[in-house]
Formats: structure tokens, C-alpha cells, sequence
């Protein structure tokens, strides 16, 4: 299946892009496409955390995702 | 100017306080001079969490009303990024209240603020 | 609008935040309906006091600035009676300072507010 | 000797003028001035605390008077 990824900040840079597509297995988790995060662009191990929204609600690694789910990626917040 | 707006939304004729916080660009950090910041947000998000902490505020400390606001994109040192007022019956809990709330947006809400300097960039807070 | 103003004035480029205390009439005092206030000063000694509290402020708090504002006469209600702003490196000082400020303004200036209700008018605070 | 009397609020209330002349034996202290206060109103003995000052700094009882001081009566304050 296919998720869509949204990337701001410094994730943005990371991926060269605000937007991108991963293919994934049915029924994968946000743990599982974090992992293929890490593999594919090794600059994510060096910030300081990394979090993921789905329906504008961050999500945790247990969560299970549907094709073309919207997949926000959210390095360190930083506002104020 | 925001400020006021915000300071006059959450006036309430039950006040006893109210409490404006204003975040501002700062002119340094650790010595080292921003010439300005860029602020961006993922907005949708950005705006069901500040509602959250407003939620929050009104829940825990009985307040009348709340107001958040952040700024976005560039802005130059001395310019308002954020402001957050709120208004309560007693004001210790506005100061509690105020403090929660901007130590939450800090914490929560999905903006990102990238440094500009002389001689280069870095996104804020984004490595350990 | 001396909220504004007061903002304005601490407003300091190396500043990490301000925190604006703002206190207006409000519209009743125990279930009892007020219909304006009075406030009258003894006006050289309330000054004195309030440098005095703003010399702490900025000593103790290493604020950058601080502006205390106390409104005399007669203030209908929602006016506001009282403004207090502070600056300072670090947001949480500016808490701190802002909420001692209007702590010690409230304990040690010579001000004196009078609640007027339909019925007769009371000196606050003057009986036990 | 002679010492003016300057009255606010409810002390202002009390003493029915907002100000008054007082005569005292000569290196009377405050605490000897509130005495005679006291005694010539008894209101005064209702309120929740009552405080001095003497050019425009708050004094303690053994503060000593002297002639043409002024000296101001503070109720308790309710600014804010």
C-alpha cells in the first residue's frame, strides 16, 4: 500500500521535499515506516526526537495504518 | 495590533486578571546574532492543538477565555511571534494559566522556528 | 490604550519574554453587584513604592525592564485599573517577576480602592 | 509640639477631614500619636491594620516625631 508523507522543518530538508510517497506492506504500523525512514535517510537518527500525525493527531509507533493514509512527519516542535 | 486584540478578547466583566504573554524575537542565542527568524507550522494541526491547550486552560483553572496566537514566516528581532492571554476570577490562576499554556505550545504544537544568522541557518531545538 | 503603552516600553530586543498583568473592574465582589469603583492614592509615597517594587523586580529577576500602572478616580466596570509589565531573559522570570510585582503593588502601595454598590460604598480590605 | 495629620480612605472617613493638626509632647513617638488617635476615634480600633508614614516612607511605633512633621495615616491598602 501507499502513504503519503507530509514533512515540515528540518524533516522538510531531510527529505529533499515537503511531500513524498512510500510504498508499504498491508497493514504496517508508523514503528514500521519510521525503520524505512531511518534506513532510507540516515540524517533522522540525529535529531533530538521525531514524531508522527495522522488526522492531525500526533500517533504512536503502534499505529496502524490504511492506504493513502496522510503520514505527517514531526521533527522537535519548536514555536513560542 | 494582535496584542490588544487578544488582551480585549479574553477581557471578561468577571475578571479578576488577566495575563498576556509576549514571546518577541530576540536579538541573540548563545552570543550569537540572529539576524531573523522563520517560523513555519503544519496550520491544521497547529490550530487543533492550541485549541486543546485552550481546552485545558478553561478546564483546570475555571478560565473565562483564551487566547493563543503565533505568528508565521519571517520575522525580524523585535517583532511578536506569540501572544497568550488569559482571563480568570483570580489571577494567580491566569499567571498558572499562562505559564501552562505557553510551556505547552512549546512542548505540543507542531511550529518550527529556523534561526537565520550571517552565516548560515539551523532549525531550533531539532538536534540534542 | 496604557496597556499598549506599558507593553511597549519593556519591550527590549534582548528580551526571552514579557508577561503583561492586567487587572480591571470587575463586575461583582462576593454575589454583590458593584456599580464602579473609586481608587485614591497617596500619590508621592504610592510612586516611591512602586519603584521600590520595580528596583526588586529588576534586581532579583534580572529584568530588562518593567512598567507599573495604577489608574486613580472613578473606573467603571471592565475598565482597567491596573497594568504591569515585565520583561525579562527567560519567560519564566517574567512570570514570577510580573505576579511578585502585582503581589507587593496590592500589600505595600498606598492605594485605596472603595466599592460602590446600589445600596452604599465600602473601603476594600479595611475591616477584618 | 504641632504635627499635620494627613488622612486617606477610610482614615480619611474616620477623622472626617482629610486633614488635622495634633498636638504631642515634645519626642513623642508615632506609637504615641496612634495612642492619642486611638483614643480620640474609636473607629479606628475596627480596622483590619493602620500603618504610618513619615516623608513618604512607611514608619515604624518608635519612630520619633518632631515638630511640623507630616504624617500620614494609611489604612490598609487595596490598590489593583
Amino acid at each position: 500500500m501507499k502513504v503519503n508523507i507530509l514533512a515540515f522543518g528540518i524533516a522538510r530538508d531531510i527529505l529533499g521535499s515537503s511531500k513524498d510517497d512510500v510504498e508499504l506492506q498491508d497493514g504496517s504500523t508508523i514503528g514500521q515506516l519510521k525503520q524505512l525512514l531511518f534506513q532510507k535517510y540516515s540524517k533522522f537518527a540525529d535529531l533530538a526526537s521525531i514524531s508522527f500525525a495522522v488526522n492531525e493527531e500526533y500517533q504512536e509507533d503502534d499505529f496502524q495504518l490504511n492506504e493513502d493514509d496522510e503520514v505527517v512527519i514531526i521533527p522537535p516542535v519548536s514555536g513560542g | 495590533m494582535v496584542e490588544t486584540e487578544c488582551h480585549e478578547f479574553v477581557m471578561d466583566q468577571g475578571a479578576g486578571g488577566t495575563v498576556v504573554f509576549v514571546g518577541t524575537v530576540r536579538d541573540q542565542t548563545q552570543d550569537k546574532e540572529v539576524l531573523r527568524l522563520e517560523f513555519e507550522s503544519y496550520q491544521p494541526m497547529a490550530l487543533k492543538e492550541m485549541k486543546k491547550i485552550a481546552k485545558t486552560v478553561i478546564d483546570r483553572w475555571h478560565a473565562f477565555k483564551v487566547s493563543i496566537h503565533h505568528r508565521v514566516g519571517a520575522l525580524n528581532i523585535g517583532e511578536i511571534a506569540v501572544v497568550i492571554a488569559v482571563s480568570t476570577p483570580h489571577r494567580k490562576a491566569a499567571f498558572e494559566a499562562c505559564a501552562y499554556a505557553i510551556d505547552s505550545l512549546k512542548e505540543t504544537v507542531p511550529i518550527w522556528k529556523k534561526e537565520v544568522f550571517a552565516d548560515g541557518e539551523v532549525w531550533v531545538a531539532a538536534h540534542p
